[in-house]
């Protein structure tokens, strides 16, 4: 404390310990202060010199390669990058806005611990050191580990981050409740279909042999609205090759606007239309017979079991025309293998989305594109040897967008996880994993980590949830922003964003496999910490060092890329090493490897192991519930400039799409006295109401649901930009199905009243809200 | 159903102060009009009109910069370094700095009369004529037709001759009522042509009538007017100089729609 | 002579606004200004339906009318048909703004117009503008019209049909939107509630 | 903590302080995080006299400080300042302030200007260069060493447009009946310190 300070103001001198002097002043002229009108106009970045460093995106789960452009000490663009089989130089507008968050005032910035004596939800912290936090949480997990043991602490994690706190760290620390949302509440029911259908996995990015296929059929694919950008390249050039397009869809989605065909299906009765559409294949001897002979096993039993589902008994259920649906499976008949139906990404919809997308692979099957151009392609992440560290105690449990998880061994001194034995699959499902921390059933969950997860609108049943928190010993969310759910935290650890971090490579199973590689563009602002520091600092506060002996990134990246002759520097300079991908049943049939992993090695149409389980060995049409008169179905989808819930103080992106908006189908809305751009509240059975939410009245919807996008309407004013706009869907999702087999949570049963003249919220525009600006 | 990301810049660009600045442009140019007569006829009174004119333009481009989000940049400058006689402003600016000048030598009663009569005569006349004439340029606009190059010129010497009234000036009680009637048929001519014109003129006078039409009649009855007020002077005035600036203000705020129909 | 044009192909476009936010962010557009942005008209009825995804942004036109209007003359065209402005000059009176038939210019809090220019920093360095670079559907084309081999030509030739916007201005448009997916070509624009003046 | 500075060829701050110098320095002093020196000067009293001696320097009535509540100090600051699920009553920030964006124009004009006077942050500061706490305190160093003509400048044309805009939305938030009077304090003295050549 050198300062000299002078005796009349004793403070103890500016307790900040900023600023430094190092050398002499020269005197402000005043000249430069008055505006000269013959100044040009001040550089833009793009006019000085311009830094690029490689990474991949992370304002979705899609992660395209990128060129960050940084310029004077800040990210001014990212733009995808040629050599990337993700980005090919491309971006979609989410790529586009994400370093906006990486600068919004909003953003979490230093450790923060609830104040003593404040309940869960006050939002009352105080700062504290990474060190006084990391010890308060190890202090409490030890309590709770001596108290009910290891699982007792329930681990979520989403992002790339994910591995660490939703694998790594849970299975060093002994606990098999680890889980991804991405699982139970996204792919759970596709990757389980498709594991007892053809014993692997759909990989994370829907394996479709898009530039090779000329007949297309979406169900449920909200292709253009959810711009995954490579699939959005595929199935625009797809388009433009002259492929036929057919979709599905309650709603004239913009996949729906593009289509030869639109099917505006019932909802609920997707499965039947399937089975009808095996019916026609079947019984008019239209399937691939050699493709069925040589790969599957059980088509006889289908041959008997598809013959009641008849296009006029599909026809009564989905309210599509017979005569549409006999001509749609020819159609398809006539451009196989190259007619393909994609598996869609979120489908926990209506509780039995296993068996239906059993279904909607077995029409792939029976036109026989399964493994050959045009149709679904093999692909297997590539393979990167893991750093040097002794085994974990316990198997990573929780699974991801890609694959199912393996058992927890029999002989594992661990207790199974709490959601063992409620569902037939091996996955783990958050939303299960929330019931013991209210009954303790089958044993208590007392402590929780949430990994950018967004508890409030992900999960389903939102007011039980909190109910749950309240229950908690200790959590602990990691986050970049204060979200409704991160302000109920006892400790919040702020990440660093994607800009400013090392992550773990992205091994990134593909036509062509490749790895790509993230490299902090400027250092973290604030008090923020990488993912994997977190991970490692708690690990090692845990006694849990051993498993993390590398010393930084840079040691743990260049390991492991040395395995394969490469060294971070190489991929520092490329961002994206490519692989040879063998595609097809052709490139295995030359090694005479067989990819199937099912126990007979064939496509099973008929499973034993489901029909020993007590489940429909072949997919049936089980009636879902209908919404009572006056109510309508909810429907959710995507916007394109937004990813689920947390673009939404996004300046740039808010300022593309504010709010969203309720569609409801023209008649009904004149039936209701709603007229468009009225707003309108949204009341389900169980009494929520969400809104004020602005009506979109439009032609483009049944008459029988309405539909609202995902992730809007954050409740208890989050973030400026974000509080109060548009309605909450999670909100209105006050009951889900349970998926029997796959234990996702089918979200689409719960039905909505539309309440008229609700008052007019007349938000701010977002230029207002971000700087009041002089009026212009 | 029409869904947008992002949005195009079709708010209004023109603010209320805008409607300030018509009003005395107006009386600014309309006041060099009178000087020019003062000063050519050497009119006793031509040093005080011309301390008016001066006081006015000064007046208007106050306005001018006050309204301007590029106040505090001074750029205005460029008005009077660039030769652009296709736009409709520059053309204004100019006239109103060439009355301006022509009115302090009258002013200061200094130099060849006729001289300054002659810089009035332009400079007047660009005054008069631009603020109509920056209007109709505008075609993609239906709703300021080509007849404001009259219309608001008319106006604009109503207001002026209605200033001259209530400031008791001879000359003026003989002019206020034909030029109000002036201004008036033209205004009926001006719906009539909008109404019975191309389709996009017709979707535009739909518009004005859904968002002042009522008021925008009121204004040509208050033009009208006069020719009933002959006995109280000062309603006389008052009244044609409400309704000229009602007529002015209504096409300069309503006119800014534009409509993409084709 | 170089004549810089571009086309979108509707029939690809799916009005997802990466063309906009690439835009926004390259060129600092503040919030609350677009220099580009998207419309999507939904034309017909259930189920006989039309979406017609267009994006809008000037049109850098033939004989643009919003450069003889500016009263200090900092807009102007480039030699190569880029319709630009000299913001140092520009004294914020809205003349072109009132001028351009497309609402494709903007003012600037900072008090000047800002609008399209092709991104000309990009061009110079022999890349293509941010919004074609980035689109994922591929449905912009770019390039020198009187070039019969640049990418927009061959998109214009090779189209089932061409269309412009407000043709009857007489502007001459340089934005050419092929295979407008509704019959009678580009939907008319529906003056829809939101864009009542002042609900912006 | 604070800079060390001991050059041998300093020469002794100015004799006589005026207020900007005081005030800046309390600015300094109760923007940074309520840690043990700004909890020290308020429980020993000092903070108080330093608001009473600036109340006399330019006759703004000082406000009545809460008793000490290290707790409600703590959490109060972070709601307004740090991460609020408000969203920030006030990111103090003088670049966001100015600009409605980080780092903008503003943050790299004060760093210009701080750069010109001599004057860097400490390396071990976790927060951005135009945090109000660590340019007020830059705006103390250069009243203490002849430029108290930079420290006013630096008062008026970045430090008072931050306490323009965001004075009231603190006063407003406030739960700790510490920030919101001191602000609305602070923010009176800056208009009258600065009277003298208001930007």
């Amino acid at each position: 404390m050198g300062m000299d300070r002078r005796e009349f103001l004793k403070l103890s001198a500016a307790s900040v310990g900023a600023a430094t002097v190092a050398g002499q002043a020269s005197a402000q002229s005043l000249l430069d202060r008055i505006p000269n009108p013959f100044a040009p106009m001040p550089p833009q970045w793009f006019d000085g010199d311009v830094e690029t460093v490689y990474s991949y995106c992370e304002n979705c789960f899609w992660k395209c390669g990128i060129e960050v452009k940084v310029a004077g000490g800040k990210v001014r663009k990212v733009d995808g990058y040629a050599t990337n089989p993700k980005s090919r130089g491309m971006l979609c507008p989410r790529g586009q806005g994400a370093p906006t968050q990486t600068y919004d005032p909003d953003r979490l910035k230093r450790p923060l611990i609830r104040v003593e004596g404040t309940e869960r939800g006050d939002g009352q912290y105080r700062e504290a050191s990474w060190d006084e936090a990391l010890d308060y949480i190890a202090e409490k997990m030890f309590a709770i580990r001596d108290e009910h043991g290891p699982e007792s602490v329930a681990w979520f994690g989403h992002g790339s981050g994910d591995k660490w706190f939703a694998s790594y760290l849970p299975g060093a620390w002994g606990s098999p409740n680890a889980a991804k949302p991405s699982v139970s509440l996204c792919t759970g029911p596709r990757e389980t279909a498709s594991q007892y259908t053809f014993g692997r996995g759909i990989s994370g990015h829907e394996q479709i042999d898009w530039s090779e296929t000329n007949y297309i059929v979406l169900i449920g694919h909200h292709i253009g609205e959810d711009t995954h950008n490579t699939q959005l390249q595929d199935f625009a050039l797809a388009l433009k090759r002259g492929a036929k397009l057919v979709v599905a869809d309650p709603r004239f989605s913009t996949a729906a606007a593009k289509a030869n065909d639109w099917l505006p299906v019932k909802p609920g009765t997707d499965t039947a239309l399937l089975l009808a559409w095996m019916h026609v294949l079947v019984t008019e001897e239209l399937y691939d017979a050699a493709y069925v002979e040589q790969y599957t096993l059980g088509f006889d039993r289908l041959v008997e079991h598809v013959q009641p589902y008849t296009p006029e008994w599909a026809a009564e259920i989905t309210e599509i025309p017979a005569d549409t649906i006999r001509r749609i499976a020819r159609e398809m008949a006539e451009h196989a293998p190259r007619a393909v139906i994609p598996v869609s990404r979120h489908v926990v919809w209506y509780g039995n989305d296993t068996q239906r997308n059993r279904a909607l692979y077995l029409v792939n099957v029976l036109l026989g594109n399964y493994g050959k151009p045009g149709g679904y392609y093999f692909c297997d992440a590539p393979g990167v040897d893991a750093y040097p560290a002794p085994d974990l105690p316990l198997a990573p449990s929780s699974g991801g967008c890609g694959g199912s998880t393996t058992d927890v061994e029999a002989d594992s001194p661990f207790r199974d996880s709490v959601d063992r034995g409620l569902f037939y699959g091996s996955a783990t499902a958050v939303q299960e994993m929330i019931p013991p921390m209210l009954t303790g059933e089958p044993y208590p969950i007392k402590g929780l980590f949430s990994y950018g997860v967004n508890l409030f609108h992900s999960i389903p049943k939102v007011d039980y949830t909190k109910e749950a928190l309240k229950q908690l010993d200790l959590y602990v969310a990691i986050d970049v922003l204060p979200m409704e759910h991160v302000m109920w935290a006892d400790v919040i650890l702020p990440e660093a964003t994607y800009l400013e971090r090392y992550d773990d490579l992205l091994l990134q199973s593909y036509k062509t496999p490749f790895i790509a590689g993230r490299f902090p563009a400027i250092e973290a602002m604030y008090d923020t910490k990488p993912g994997w520091w977190i991970a490692k600092e708690l690990g090692e506060k845990l006694g849990l060092g051993e498993y993390f002996p590398w010393e930084d990134m840079e040691d743990y990246l260049d390991t492991r890329l040395r395995t394969i002759g490469s060294d971070l520097e190489e991929l520092r300079q490329q961002g994206t090493i490519v692989r040879r991908g063998r595609p097809y049943f052709a490139d295995y049939e030359r090694f005479n490897r067989n990819p199937l992993g099912t126990p007979s090695g064939k496509i099973e149409i008929y499973s034993e192991r489901f029909a020993d389980a007590g489940f429909d060995p072949m997919p049936t049409y089980e009636p879902t519930e209908q919404p009572p008169a006056g109510s309508y179905r909810l429907l959710y989808g995507r916007s394109p400039v937004h990813t689920f819930a947390r673009t939404h103080n996004n300046a740039v992106l808010m300022d593309q799409h504010g709010e969203n908006e309720v569609w409801i189908a023209t008649k009904e809305a004149e039936r209701l006295g709603v007229a468009n751009g009225d707003y309108v509240y949204l009341e389900n059975d169980a009494g929520v109401r969400e809104g004020p939410v602005k009506a979109a009245v439009t032609e483009r919807i049944r008459h029988d649901c309405v539909y609202i996008v995902h992730g809007f309407g954050h409740k208890a004013p989050l973030m400026r930009l974000a509080n109060g706009r548009g309605a909450s869907d999670t909100a209105l999702q006050s009951s889900y199905t349970l998926d029997p087999i796959s234990g996702g949570a089918g979200l689409r049963n719960n039905f909505v009243r539309v309440v008229a003249d609700a008052p007019n919220p007349n938000h701010p525009p977002i230029k207002d809200l971000v700087a009041d600006r002089s009026p212009v | 159903m029409v869904e947008w990301y992002g949005l195009p810049w079709s708010q209004h660009f023109w603010h209320w102060p805008t409607l300030f600045h018509f009003a005395f442009v107006a009386l600014a140019g309309g006041m060099a009009f009178v000087t020019m007569v003062a000063t050519l006829r050497d009119h006793p009174r031509k040093r005080t009109y011309a301390l008016i004119t001066m006081g006015l333009i000064v007046l208007d481009l106050f306005t001018l910069w006050v309204e301007s989000p590029a106040r505090w940049r001074f750029t205005h400058v460029w008005l009077f370094l660039a030769f652009t006689p296709t736009s409709p402003i520059w053309i204004g600016a100019w006239g109103l700095i060439t009355s301006m000048v022509a009115s302090f030598f009258v002013w200061l009663d200094r130099g060849p009369r006729q001289v300054w009569g002659a810089l009035l005569v332009i400079g007047s006349s660009l005054a008069l004529v631009y603020p109509g004439l920056a209007l109709s340029v505008n075609v993609n606009r239906p709703i300021w037709s080509m007849i404001l190059i009259v219309l608001f010129p008319l106006t604009g010497m109503v207001t002026v001759t209605a200033l001259a009234m209530l400031f008791k000036q001879a000359w003026a009680k003989a002019f206020i009522t034909p030029l109000s009637l002036a201004s008036a048929g033209i205004g009926v001519l001006y719906l009539w042509g909008l109404a019975t014109g191309v389709p996009e003129a017709q979707q535009g006078f739909a518009y004005l009538w859904s968002h002042g039409g009522p008021l925008f009649l009121v204004g040509l009855a208050l033009l009208v007017a006069p020719a009933f007020l002959r006995r109280t002077p000062l309603l006389a005035a008052l009244v044609p100089f409400v309704g000229a600036t009602v007529v002015r203000s209504l096409i300069v705020e309503i006119g800014q729609h534009q409509f993409f129909g084709f | 002579m170089t004549r810089y044009a571009m086309s979108i192909d509707l029939s690809a476009c799916v009005g997802c606004s990466a063309c906009s936010v690439a835009c926004t962010m390259e060129n600092d557009v503040p919030v609350g200004n677009h220099r580009l942005w998207i419309r999507n008209t939904t034309v017909g009825t259930f189920p006989n339906l039309t979406v017609e995804f267009r994006p809008e942004q000037c049109l850098h036109c033939e004989n643009p009318p919003c450069v003889p209007v500016c009263p200090t003359g900092c807009c102007y065209v480039t030699d190569d048909g880029i319709v630009d402005i000299d913001e140092h000059q520009c004294i914020a009176c809205g003349a072109c703004i009132a001028a351009c038939p497309y609402d494709a210019r903007s003012m600037h809090p900072d008090g000047y117009v800002t609008k399209c220019n092709f991104c000309r920093h990009r061009l110079e360095e022999g890349k293509l503008p941010a919004c074609v670079e980035t689109c994922p559907t591929l449905c912009r084309s770019f390039g020198d019209l009187d070039d019969p081999n640049s990418a927009v030509s061959i998109a214009i030739r090779e189209a089932d049909r061409v269309d412009v916007l407000r043709p009857e201005q007489g502007t001459g448009p340089n934005l050419y939107y092929l295979n407008a997916p509704s019959s009678f070509g580009l939907t008319s624009n529906i003056w829809d509630v939101k864009h009542e003046e002042g609900a912006h | 903590m604070i800079a060390d500075r001991t050059p041998a060829d300093a020469r002794p701050p100015t004799a006589q302080p005026d207020a900007t110098d005081a005030l800046l320095q309390t600015i300094a002093a109760t923007y940074a995080s309520p840690r043990d020196p700004l909890l020290d000067d308020l429980r020993s009293g000092r903070f108080a006299a330093a608001l009473v001696a600036l109340a006399d320097a330019t006759g703004v009535p000082a406000p009545t400080l809460p008793p000490v509540d290290a707790t409600a100090l703590q959490a109060s600051y972070v709601d307004l300042f740090v991460s609020s699920g408000d969203g920030l009553a006030a990111p103090p920030y003088l670049g966001y302030a100015q600009d409605g964006e980080l780092l903008g124009d503003t943050a790299e004009a004060i760093g210009r200007f701080l750069k010109d006077e001599g004057i860097g942050t400490h390396d071990d500061w976790t927060d951005l260069p135009d945090h109000v706490a660590a340019v007020a305190e830059a705006g103390v160093l250069l009243a203490r060493h002849e430029r108290p003509h930079a420290a006013r400048d630096l008062l008026a044309r970045w430090v008072r447009p931050w306490f323009d805009r965001y004075a009231s939305s603190v006063a407003d938030r406030d739960g700790s009946g510490f920030y919101g009077p001191l602000t609305t304090f602070l923010h009176a003295t800056i208009r009258e310190v600065t009277r003298g050549n208001g930007s």
